[in-house]
């Protein structure tokens, strides 16, 4: 939640309930970490997970999942969901590698847009529960890829420039974190210093109060979802970058991990409430545990249970939700 | 526990030393409390004395920190609600506990059904429904329809029925009259009355002076957390009553009206304006300076008339001319933007006006960020300004104002709605019953500020259930009668007799 | 007459499922090469009924204003577990079906104790679990296999008369009084049976109505001294054993478990959908399980027609995208009905 | 069962194009009967690139002149991940009317009560791909046993004298009947071989992006293999390497036309691999063989399919790798032997259209 400059001050001092899911997947990450170095020094004898080359390399990859973390915190900050990800991320790539040349970044973020617009419109105005309306937006985005992939033969080869977003490293620390930083000042700053901001929790916690405040609130929705939506579209460009090609399907693997990075990151799932530093670590959080289970040749089965585990001990942990006493 | 012998009388329920502590906020200090059977016992006290939390730990809602609770001389103690209703404590709370999307009847017999073979006989359940709201006077309510489609004031009547459903042997009752027309309050204490003639132990909060007077033969004041002094009816004045609840006294009710301004230009006009057969075809002129009041029985489009001039309702026909500029008011935020001026008190704070959970400087800023915004951001140190502004002006009383909304009390949380639109410098001002619930002191508070408003050139659109505040506060009064203005009333004419005659649609009889 | 109007009013959103599914049935039934018969009719019902069911496992959490996101895996943990125990004797067989359906009911209520216990936010919980479950059907059945007894299996996919002939009532199915019902499809009969038998009762009971309203106003529901945490436990782990029901038949239907990932995801996200198109709001309180029965047969129509219309194989997501938008859009009405908007914002 | 294919026996129609799975395999014979037919295709899931070509090659080999002229009807549905909607499907066809069914089966089990319907009412069900666990019906695959062999033939072939090291081996869809039977294979040879592997599994789905981090985190952490399998996402697993600066050692991959790109830029550098195909034009000569048994002719129960297996030596620009294409599809679709010539190229530059 947002506070007042002097409060701020205090609350550095002071552990807020805000603060405490920051402070415990800090701490579980370096529990990661710890587990997965001694699995290494046990099997490799090297501790490879405490390399920069390691970690930078695992931010890289998390950069994907990290910009669409973002946009679907800000929905679900409004206590809406956007389940369109998948097919949005797909599109995304696809419609940017169709395209090529200098227009693909620009036309990869305008179709996540657009789908953000069209998830918008229906939540503020039509008011159909995000939950379901971008799950059908979901399935109108996969028909249409599929028309679209089946219809001719499109170029899917990503451009250079998306290559360079997404491999590219300048002085050793690879752009796509870079892109995945600039996102992430870009998201602090509209959630803490900005009015869309404060309307967005506003929102969140109380539409109808909000709404009788004067705040444009369906304005508000569809601003969100449409970030939501470009950011989507924004990590598929970059995908696409990273495998050079855009292909069905890849966006399937975000949906889930970018809602339990938000969760886990102390936002509340029904709104109103979470601060960003925390999403960004939940995102860490998530692909490191990827990433030790997969060095650690972690079953199929044996993954799924510990990934849905990890994320109830750590609510758990944050402290149980509010009694309804009053 | 407590050394004294327990009182000869029926003390039915007896509370000794106890306290409750919401972290820094001792909302009950070692509180000593009788009640007896057969008796009505009214608790007074301002916002946030503790009277609420009183009622809630004698049923079970909440658990004291300190102290013990007996019940005909047996320590007990209620860990939920059920268990204080089977031993007989039933509650009607401030924030209403009906369930919306249920039927009446299934929310009048929601504790304990009827049951057939295990299952609910809904058959049973409705005979009695019907029994239990014949028995209040609401024979209009259907026993099918769903609550969420009732008015405010008949949802108050069925969570009535469904406490006497209970077949309470104390029946708590916290501000349970508070958005009841003035007919029904003459019918629920019809009810009350006899529930204390079969021996009942009544207990009720009400901030109307008059309704107490009118019913109750026990008084209680707390202040600060702290039972202050027990007395029978009529045994202190009014005067003293409140001197006690607040710690000062009290002169004059309303702050004096000014002599009847002279033609003052028009600050909003309205012609044949109408929505959804709820409004028809209403003209009204409202000068700068003026506070007119908006009269009548409840649910008579005075709520409507508010939400449609703030620009909630669709489909909304006529003309608005603000300060002599012909507008339309599509949404809020017409409402509120420049050249139009209003300013909304909506009716229910916890839903409607604020955001709970959120700090108090959120609150009371969000109306406002765009003017605190410089560029693309939040000017943080005008923020800050801002907050304190507000915060002194209205005198709240608030530990931090990170501090979420929901630790105020009702009267606190009131006037951080209150204040949230005073920062956008409303040139009129709608109120919709903003003194509900909220304690003599702070009431005071608001009628004084709405005539600063008004002497500093704003209007003021006031609507309240109650006539005493029409006739002390408002210059002139607007009584409506099934969605129309069917008097307006002026100077002395505002007086009880006229604006009931008039929403009682009795003109010819008053002249 | 007054009444009448009431109840239609307040079942609006079920009567118009209803009437869709009749419309699209009806007119997948002209279209139909071969006309209608009871081979159809059963076929039909045999794909219908695990989503029907996993719809109605969705329902109750629903209702009370949760949404379950693990209900696809629970189906699919009791199809794995299903799948390793419907041989052997009858009585192996019996205590398998019970063993089962024990199961999806223990998922629900593990569901439901960390969301009244741990007090999560029942989406999250149930995600967090759903993967937890499908972990242990990839467990039991690290890939696609199963022994479940041919007879079995056949009687239950199709009409009595098979249920009668392979086990032997009823004179193998030839006696007379038994020819009327012969033809019905035994999943028919088994939903109806779950209906009347289980639904009705539990939504008429008090926990059921807890239920709602806990989903109306859970504050309120606590104020008025209602058994919450039971009822919070109850719905979960009635929906746990629903969705359980529908493993189960999936396995008879399929002879085999397997513990596919995208399936439970499928069933999940349809379940949802089926729950809203048959009138459920996702806020809770209002709504009932007979209506996401109604949204499940909707969902499955639509793509009943695509097997006889000729529509491009490569359109056919983006047909069947769009008519699952439209179909959940339908609610969308009420917004230009309302005429203040407050009443949009509950 | 009544209408049931008959037993009999070998040697079937065509055996250079309907080759018996090996010589235990049954045959099975339909009666005959006058065309022309309606066929269906049951596909499951639609949203990968092999299912759409194998979706455009379906459609252009029905429009060819000599197979049209034996269609009277062609439908092709997806009905999704679902196996309840996907038997639904085949059976509403068998209700339909329908004289033959193929299908890639969603799961290799479950599909009992349609066989029985099938050959009850005396349809054609044809399973491809992800075939069926059972011997009732008429199937077609390549055989991934098999195919998981050649992986580890290949690399020990390659890795010649050496005796031990580390193989990263990138495996498919969990739970997946090829996915498993590819893994068995290769770990069948890389055990016969004597040598002391350590094979490092990691899960890629398939897909080339979840390859991709998978095989990079794995470089991560064991900086170095030996050789490399991958059953599918290659182009990914080969970018990972080339990212991390991995040093080209021998692979094994799929048949992707990215993959082949980049062999055929990096074989000099010493990328030496192999690329076998699970062609999507498989499912004309499922088609065809659904024709052939309505025809009445002797058919084999489990019909293989060759392998097409090209080596990094045997690449050859526009002929089974295309440069100027995407990455995207598979390179190999043409099965000569049964007269199923459409290539790739036609499948992915729409030529597919000129053929009707
Ligand atoms: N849940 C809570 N958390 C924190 N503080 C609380 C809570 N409930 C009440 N309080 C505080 O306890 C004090 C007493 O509140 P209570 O609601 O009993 O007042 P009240 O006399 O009923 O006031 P009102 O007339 O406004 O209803 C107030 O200062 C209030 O802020
Ligand atoms: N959903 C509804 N269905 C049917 N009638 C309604 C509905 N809502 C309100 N009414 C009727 O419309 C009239 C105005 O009701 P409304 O509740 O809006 O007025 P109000 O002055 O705000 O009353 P209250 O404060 O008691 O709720 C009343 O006669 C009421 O019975
Ligand atoms: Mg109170
Ligand atoms: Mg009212």
């Amino acid at each position: 939640m947002t506070s007042l400059p002097q409060d701020t001050a205090r609350a550095r001092f002071k552990l807020g309930e805000d603060d405490k899911p920051i402070v415990m997947s800090a701490a579980f990450i370096l529990v990661i970490l710890a587990v997965g170095t001694v699995y290494t020094l046990y099997t490799q004898g090297t501790a490879t997970l405490l390399s920069p080359e390691y970690l930078l390399q695992q931010l890289q990859v998390g950069a994907f999942l990290g910009i669409v973390a973002a946009g679907m915190m800000l929905v679900i900050l409004l206590g809406h969901i956007d389940l369109s990800i998948p097919w949005t991320i797909a599109a995304g790539a696809m419609m940017a590698t169709t395209v090529g040349g200098p227009m693909a970044i620009p036309v990869g973020l305008g179709v996540g847009l657009l789908v953000g617009l069209v998830n918008g419109l229906g939540v503020a105005y039509l008011r159909i529960p995000s939950m379901i309306f971008t799950l059908g937006v979901n399935a109108v985005m996969r028909g249409l890829m599929v028309a679209h992939t089946g219809g001719f033969a499109p170029q899917t080869a990503a451009t250079d420039l998306m290559q360079y977003l997404a491999v590219g490293k300048i002085l050793g620390i690879p752009v796509a974190l870079m892109v995945w930083a600039a996102v992430s000042i870009i998201v602090m700053l509209l959630l803490q210093r900005t009015a869309v901001g404060k309307s967005i929790y506003a929102i969140g916690n109380k539409e109808a109060a909000a709404y009788l405040a004067g705040v444009p609130t369906r304005w508000v929705i569809v601003a969100a979802f449409c970030l939501c939506g470009m950011l989507a579209g924004l990590s598929g460009t970059l995908l696409a970058g990273y495998s050079t090609k855009a292909y069905q399907g890849m966006g399937d693997a975000y949906l889930l991990p970018a809602i339990a990075a938000v969760v886990i990151g102390g936002t509340h799932i029904l709104g109103g409430r979470g601060r960003y530093l925390g999403t960004l670590i939940g995102v860490i959080l998530i692909v490191l545990l990827n990433s030790v289970l997969s060095i650690m040749q972690m079953p199929e089965s044996g993954r799924q249970v510990i990934y849905g585990s990890v994320i109830i001990v750590m609510l758990l942990v944050y402290g149980r939700g509010q009694k309804v006493t009053s | 526990m407590s050394t004294s012998p327990s009182e000869p009388a029926q003390a039915h329920v007896q509370l000794t030393g106890v306290t409750k502590r919401y972290g820094g906020v001792t909302a009950l200090d070692n509180v000593d409390f009788a009640c007896e059977l057969g008796s009505v016992h009214a608790v007074l006290g301002e916002n946030g004395a503790g009277k609420s939390t009183l009622i809630k730990i004698m049923s079970g809602v909440v658990q004291p920190d300190e102290g013990e609770i007996r019940l005909d001389g047996t320590p007990t103690s209620f860990s939920h609600p059920a268990a204080a209703n089977a031993q007989g404590i039933v509650c009607i709370f401030q924030e209403l506990s009906l369930l919306p999307d249920l039927s009446v009847a299934d929310n009048i017999s929601i504790a304990e059904p009827p049951r057939r073979f295990g299952l609910i006989d809904r058959k049973a359940q409705r005979r009695r429904a019907e029994d239990l709201l014949a028995r209040i006077g609401c024979e209009d309510v259907n026993p099918m329809a769903r609550v969420r489609d009732l008015p405010l004031s008949r949802r108050q009547m069925v969570e009535i029925a469904k406490a006497l459903a209970k077949d309470p042997s104390v029946l708590i009752l916290d501000e349970a009259t508070s958005a009841l027309t003035s007919a029904d309050v003459d019918t629920v204490f019809g009810i009350l009355r006899r529930l204390r003639e079969d021996g009942i132990s009544i207990l009720t909060i009400s901030h109307r002076m008059h309704e107490i007077e009118a019913i109750a033969d026990k008084c209680s004041v707390f202040r600060n957390g702290r039972h202050i002094e027990t007395f029978a009816q009529g045994a202190r004045s009014e005067g003293e009553i409140v001197q006690m609840m607040i710690g000062r006294e009290i002169t004059a009710h309303f702050p004096p009206k000014p002599p009847p301004p002279e033609a003052t230009k028009p600050m909003l006009q309205l012609e044949k304006y109408s929505w959804e057969g709820k409004l028809k075809s209403i003209d009204l002129t409202v000068g700068a300076g003026e506070i007119v009041g908006l009269g009548g029985l409840d649910g008579q489009g005075q709520k409507e008339l508010l939400l449609g001039l703030f620009g909630v309702l669709k489909g909304t026909s006529g003309t608005i001319t603000v300060q002599g500029k012909e507008v339309t008011i599509a949404s809020p935020q017409d409402a509120k933007a420049a050249g139009v001026d209003l300013a909304l008190i909506p009716e229910d704070r916890k839903t409607e006006g604020l955001m709970l959970p959120m700090s108090i400087a959120d609150n009371l800023t969000i109306a406002s960020l765009n003017r605190l915004s410089r560029g693309l951001f939040v000017d943080q140190d005008a923020l800050t300004a801002a907050v304190e502004d507000g915060i002194q002006r209205m005198q709240i009383k608030v530990g931090s104002s990170s501090d979420p909304v929901s630790t105020l009390s009702g009267g606190n949380q009131q006037k951080v709605v209150i204040a949230k639109w005073l920062m956008t410098d409303p040139k009129i001002i709608l109120l919709n019953d903003p003194t509900r619930g909220i304690d003599v002191g702070t009431k005071q508070e608001i009628y004084r500020l709405l005539r600063s408003l008004a002497e500093a050139g704003a209007s003021v659109i006031y609507y309240s259930t109650d006539y005493e505040e029409l006739i002390g506060c408002c210059d002139r009064v607007a009584v409506m009668y099934d969605g129309e203005i069917v008097r307006e009333l002026k100077g002395d004419e505002i007086n009880e007799r006229n604006i009931i005659a008039s929403a009682l649609k009795m003109d010819e009889a008053a002249e | 007459m007054s009444d009448l109007r009431v109840r239609l009013s307040q079942n609006a959103a079920l009567l118009t499922a209803i009437a869709i599914f009749i419309l699209f049935y009806v007119f997948y039934n002209m279209n139909h090469p071969r006309g209608f018969s009871v081979a159809v009719l059963i076929q039909n019902s045999n794909e219908v009924f695990t989503l029907a069911m996993v719809a109605m496992a969705q329902t109750v959490p629903v209702l009370m204003g949760g949404l379950d996101l693990s209900v696809g895996a629970i189906m699919t943990l009791v199809n794995t577990i299903a799948s390793h125990l419907l041989n052997g004797s009858p009585a192996q067989m019996a205590f398998g079906m019970g063993v089962s359906l024990a199961a999806g009911a223990a998922c629900g209520f593990v569901n439901g104790c960390i969301v009244v216990y741990g007090r999560i936010q029942p989406i999250i919980a149930t995600l967090a679990t759903g993967a937890i479950f499908l972990g242990l059907a990839l467990f039991l059945r690290p890939s696609p296999g199963g022994n479940v007894d041919d007879d079995l299996s056949w009687a239950a996919t199709n009409d009595l008369y098979e249920i009668a002939a392979t086990y032997g009532y009823a004179q193998d199915g030839e006696a007379t009084w038994f020819q009327p019902i012969a033809w019905i499809p035994v999943p028919l009969v088994l939903l109806v049976l779950v209906v009347v038998f289980i639904w009705l009762p539990f939504s008429r009971s008090v926990t059921g109505r807890t239920v709602y309203a806990v989903g109306s106003g859970e504050g309120a529901a606590y104020m008025s001294g209602l058994p919450i945490d039971r009822a919070k436990i109850a719905a979960f782990t009635l929906g746990g054993f629903f969705a359980g029901i529908g493993g189960l038949y999936l396995t008879l239907q399929t002879s085999s478990g397997n513990a596919d990932i995208p399936q439970a995801g499928a069933y999940t996200l349809n379940s949802i959908a089926a729950v809203v198109i048959g009138g459920t709001s996702l806020l809770g309180g209002v709504g009932t399980a007979i209506g996401s029965v109604f949204g499940a047969l909707i969902l499955r129509t639509i793509s009943f027609n695509f097997r006889i219309f000729e529509i491009d194989p490569l359109m056919q997501p983006l047909f069947e995208g769009v008519v699952l938008l439209a179909a959940v859009s339908l609610g969308a009405f009420r917004v230009l009905r309302v005429k203040n908007t407050l009443e949009l914002f509950r | 069962a009544v209408g049931a294919p008959n037993k009999v026996s070998g040697p079937g129609f065509d055996p250079g194009c309907f080759a018996p799975w090996n010589d235990e395999i049954g045959y099975f014979q339909w009666e005959k009967r006058e065309g022309p037919h309606k066929i269906a295709i049951v596909n499951g899931f639609v949203g990968n690139t092999w299912r759409i070509q194998m979706i455009q090659t379906a459609k252009a080999y029905a429009a060819q002149p000599d197979i049209a002229a034996q269609i009277e009807e062609f439908k092709v549905v997806s009905t999704g991940t679902d196996v309840a909607a996907q038997l639904g499907a085949i059976e509403d066809f068998i209700n339909q009317g329908y004289d033959a069914i193929v299908t890639i089966a969603v799961s290799p089990e479950g599909f009992d009560r349609v066989i029985r319907l099938a050959d009850r009412n005396d349809v054609v069900l044809v399973p491809f791909d992800n075939v069926l666990d059972t011997d009732k019906v008429m199937q077609v695959n390549k055989d991934q046993l098999e195919m998981g062999r050649m992986y580890g033939r290949w690399l020990l072939e390659q890795l010649g004298d050496k005796t031990e090291g580390k193989i990263l081996e990138v495996r498919g869809l969990p739970g997946n009947s090829v996915d498993r039977d590819r893994n068995i294979g290769f770990h069948e040879v890389m055990d016969a071989s004597g040598g002391n592997w350590d094979i490092v599994e990691v899960v890629g789905n398939w897909d080339d992006g979840t390859a991709q981090k998978v095989t990079a985190d794995a470089i991560a952490v064991h900086s170095q293999f030996d050789g490399v399998v991958v059953q599918g996402g290659t182009t990914g697993a080969v970018r990972a390497m080339l990212d991390a600066g991995h040093p080209m050692v021998p692979l094994a991959g799929e048949a992707e036309n990215g993959f082949r790109k980049i062999l055929a830029e990096q074989a000099d550098n010493g990328l030496k691999a192999i690329s076998i195909g699970q062609s999507p034009g498989m499912v004309s000569v499922a088609m065809k063989a659904a024709l052939a048994a309505l025809d009445g002719q002797v058919m084999p129960q489990l019909i293989s399919i060759p392998i097409p297996a090209t080596r990094y030596d045997e690449l050859e620009a526009g002929k089974n790798f295309w440069p100027d294409l995407t990455d995207n599809f598979f390179t190999v679709n043409e099965f000569p032997a049964c007269g199923v010539n459409i290539t790739a190229r036609e499948i992915m530059t729409n030529d597919a259209e000129n053929l009707e």
